[in-house]
């Protein structure tokens, strides 16, 4: 077995253990969509408006929360020093983390997602574009929020100093994911909107292990 | 310029005077342009809230600059190591923020009369400020929360790049976004179509504004420098 | 494969305090060096800085192999095992899964793991969950890897702690192989360690 | 003139705040920093002649 196969295996693993695995982030992301029916009122007009849009901010809320230990357990334990000294370089590691990561709440989330936004009211045609742009923003959720929780390493505060440092970063793939979404439900093109949030996506995977691994090591120095 | 800000004594001689000279600068530049800009006729479009354009504008500019000098020192801090162009970025970040923070309100009171409304979400540059003012805040909320000095300053740093390749894109995405929904930009302010009566005024207190950040940026760092002089000094005083 | 580590003139700082300066070290394969010092010396930064995650304010520590010098990163990467204080198990995983996964993730195998769990009485206890180990039985899990994935260089901060006396000499004799057969061993210690080494103290 | 340029119209509630946020907003930044560097600079000095008396 490869080192990179034995590294996936136990990051999946500790990914899946962390938090409950798929079922937390999941059901954080169904409680938080069923709030609002009951804040805006049951009108199916206007929750069909806004199903979309919701769907996915609560999706990257969702993807956020479930991040926020992914560091911080392998810093406090001294497996990231383990990780360092390893055959491969902590940017890979970094990446094989947030990999991981993604496909343990990252991907529930999507499958999620388009349920979540048929049950608020939007149209089951749009339920694959819904499924694809949850699986290509959760990719930039992850990468980001790595990085945010690899920043936050050497802070006394974990999860909300995430989320306050990440949000920002966050709205490129908020923007992108949303119109593509809307576009879709409205007839209009969508096919820029989707390459643009592929396009972001794939600079985070290239770019963010970079930031993470600078951040491990300043926290381990 | 870049080795003699790089040597700490250099510096700070050069700061001794340079601030207080950017600072008259400042004040001379920012007092024409308001002088002129007040004198200006009403715009017949906007009327008389033309003359909240030339504070706002230039907050709104500057902010931009201090997360560009914010970057670019925390650039040659993770770089070269650097400790003073740390300092730099430690001390551009609260007045990027309260730039960010005075472009916002005037945009805001800008707006109202405008649109009917305190915040209109289709003015793409607003919403630009206002992300902007969210990365200023993370920025320092980052810094803040860690108790070794040296490893915040290195966390902030990595941040602040992450935010410096981002922010071309969050304003592009902004701007997309705002294409996309409203049809036509209903920003007026800034264009080159602007007459030059109007013109005038927002240089110069674009170039005031951007004086007074470099005046005040110089201050801050040399009350870092002094910080980091008296908190070492108080350590070793404690330790002998 | 490293055969000599070299400290020249190192100097380290934690935060603002600086712990030692002019520290000159040369441990060559098949000597064990004990690090002796009072507390807060700096013998743990020592070894963090010769395992790569702290800079050294001044001069260098380098790595020879038998062709000359090394690249630090390479030879850290591939030449050295560091346990320390914090063993890096997951209390929620079984001891069988961490220790392949701590074996092969420095380059060792399946069965060179089960050996080693095997030769440091172990093997029973490799189906429990990590998080009912005792403090010995932990740290004896973790220094399974140094014979389960072989390399030459060991950083050790105080190995002996939490182990019994019997474990002690189990670990002596397992130190004294390594040092036969050309390795390299730096350890930090407050009580002696149980093989014939060379005491280099760290003081400010 | 010069009170002409003052006159804002029936938009001066929203004009005269937004110069006197700006005017506040510039306050904070001159006094937060001369207190700063007064101070540390204050304090370096002092500990600059305990060091060495």
């Amino acid at each position: 077995m490869s080192v990179l196969a034995v590294l996936a295996r136990r990051e999946l693993s500790l990914a899946w253990a962390r938090g409950g695995g798929a079922l937390l982030a999941v059901g954080f992301f169904v409680a938080a969509a069923v709030m609002l029916p009951l804040a805006l009122g049951p009108a199916p007009e206007r929750l069909a408006a806004v199903s979309g849009g919701v769907t996915w901010v609560v999706l990257s809320l969702a993807s956020l929360l479930s991040l926020d230990r992914m560091f911080e357990r392998d810093f406090e334990d001294g497996a990231l020093d383990l990780l360092a000294l390893g055959p491969l370089p902590l940017e890979i590691v970094a990446a094989v983390k947030c990999l991981a990561q993604w496909t343990v709440s990252g991907a529930p989330l999507a499958i999620a997602a388009p349920v979540v936004a048929v049950g608020l009211g939007a149209p089951v045609a749009s339920a694959a574009m819904i499924l694809a742009a949850a699986g290509l923003g959760g990719l930039a959720f992850a990468f980001l929020g790595g990085t945010g929780a690899a920043l936050a390493l050497a802070s006394r505060r974990g999860g909300l100093l995430i989320a306050v440092v990440v949000l920002p970063l966050l709205t490129p793939p908020v923007i992108f994911g949303g119109a593509a979404i809307a576009n879709f439900t409205g007839g209009l093109p969508w096919g820029a909107a989707l390459s643009l949030l592929a396009a972001y996506a794939l600079a985070c995977v290239a770019l963010t292990p970079f930031a993470m691994a600078g951040a491990c090591r300043n926290a381990q120095s | 310029m870049f080795s003699a800000l790089a040597n700490p004594a250099r510096f700070m001689a050069f700061s001794r005077w340079a601030a207080p000279i950017l600072g008259v600068i400042a004040a001379g530049l920012i007092g024409a342009g308001l002088w002129l800009g007040l004198n200006a006729p009403p715009d017949y479009q906007q009327g008389e809230t033309v003359k909240i354009m030339f504070i706002h504008v230039p907050a709104a500019w500057v902010a931009m600059l201090a997360y560009a000098c914010l970057g670019g020192a925390s650039f040659v801090s993770l770089v070269f190591r650097h400790a003073r162009a740390d300092a730099a970025a430690k001390a551009a970040a609260p007045l990027g923020a309260a730039f960010t923070g005075v472009a916002l309100v005037t945009g805001s009171l800008w707006g109202r009369p405008m649109w009917g409304a305190w915040w209109v979400w289709g003015d793409a540059r607003l919403v630009s400020v206002l992300v902007l003012f969210l990365l200023f805040l993370g920025y320092m909320a980052l810094r803040a929360s860690i108790d070794d000095e040296a490893k915040g300053a290195r966390a902030a740093e990595i941040l602040a790049l992450v935010g410096l390749i981002n922010l071309p894109i969050i304003k592009y995405s902004v701007e997309w976004w705002n294409t996309l929904h409203q049809g036509e930009s209903i920003m007026r302010a800034g264009g080159p179509a602007l007459d030059p009566v109007y013109l005038m005024p927002l240089l110069l207190a674009g170039a005031g504004y951007s004086a007074a950040f470099g005046a005040l940026w110089l201050e801050r760092i040399r009350a870092e420098v002094w910080r980091r002089r008296a908190t070492s000094l108080a350590l070793r005083v404690a330790l002998a | 494969m490293i055969t000599a580590l070299n400290v020249e003139d190192l100097a380290l700082q934690r935060g603002e305090r600086v712990l030692f300066r002019h520290l000159h070290m040369r441990v060559a394969a098949g000597e064990a060096v004990a690090l002796a010092g009072s507390n807060g010396a700096g013998k743990t930064s020592l070894l963090r800085a010769v395992a790569g995650f702290i800079r050294p304010v001044t001069g260098r520590i380098a790595f020879e192999g038998a062709a000359g010098a090394l690249p630090s990163d390479d030879a850290r990467r591939a030449g050295c095992h560091l346990v320390g204080h914090q063993d890096g198990l997951k209390p929620e995983r079984r001891a069988r899964d961490e220790l392949l996964f701590q074996a092969r993730w420095h380059g060792g195998t399946a069965s060179g793991a089960l050996n080693a769990a095997d030769r440091l009485g172990l093997t029973r206890l490799l189906g429990l969950e990590v998080r009912v180990l005792s403090a010995g039985q932990r740290r004896r899990l973790a220094l399974a890897r140094l014979i389960a994935s072989p390399r030459p260089l060991w950083l050790l901060d105080e190995p002996l702690a939490p182990l019994d006396a019997d474990s002690r000499v189990l670990l002596g004799v397992i130190m004294a192989e390594h040092v036969a057969t050309g390795g390299l061993i730096v350890a930090a210690v407050h009580d002696p360690l149980p093989i014939v080494a060379r005491t280099v103290g760290i003081a400010p | 003139m010069t009170l002409e340029a003052l006159s804002a119209g029936k938009y001066a509630a929203y004009i005269w705040p937004a110069y006197a946020v700006s005017l506040l907003g510039f306050a904070w930044m001159i006094i937060d920093t001369l207190a700063r560097a007064r101070r540390w600079k204050r304090k370096a000095d002092r500990l600059e002649g305990e060091g060495e008396p």
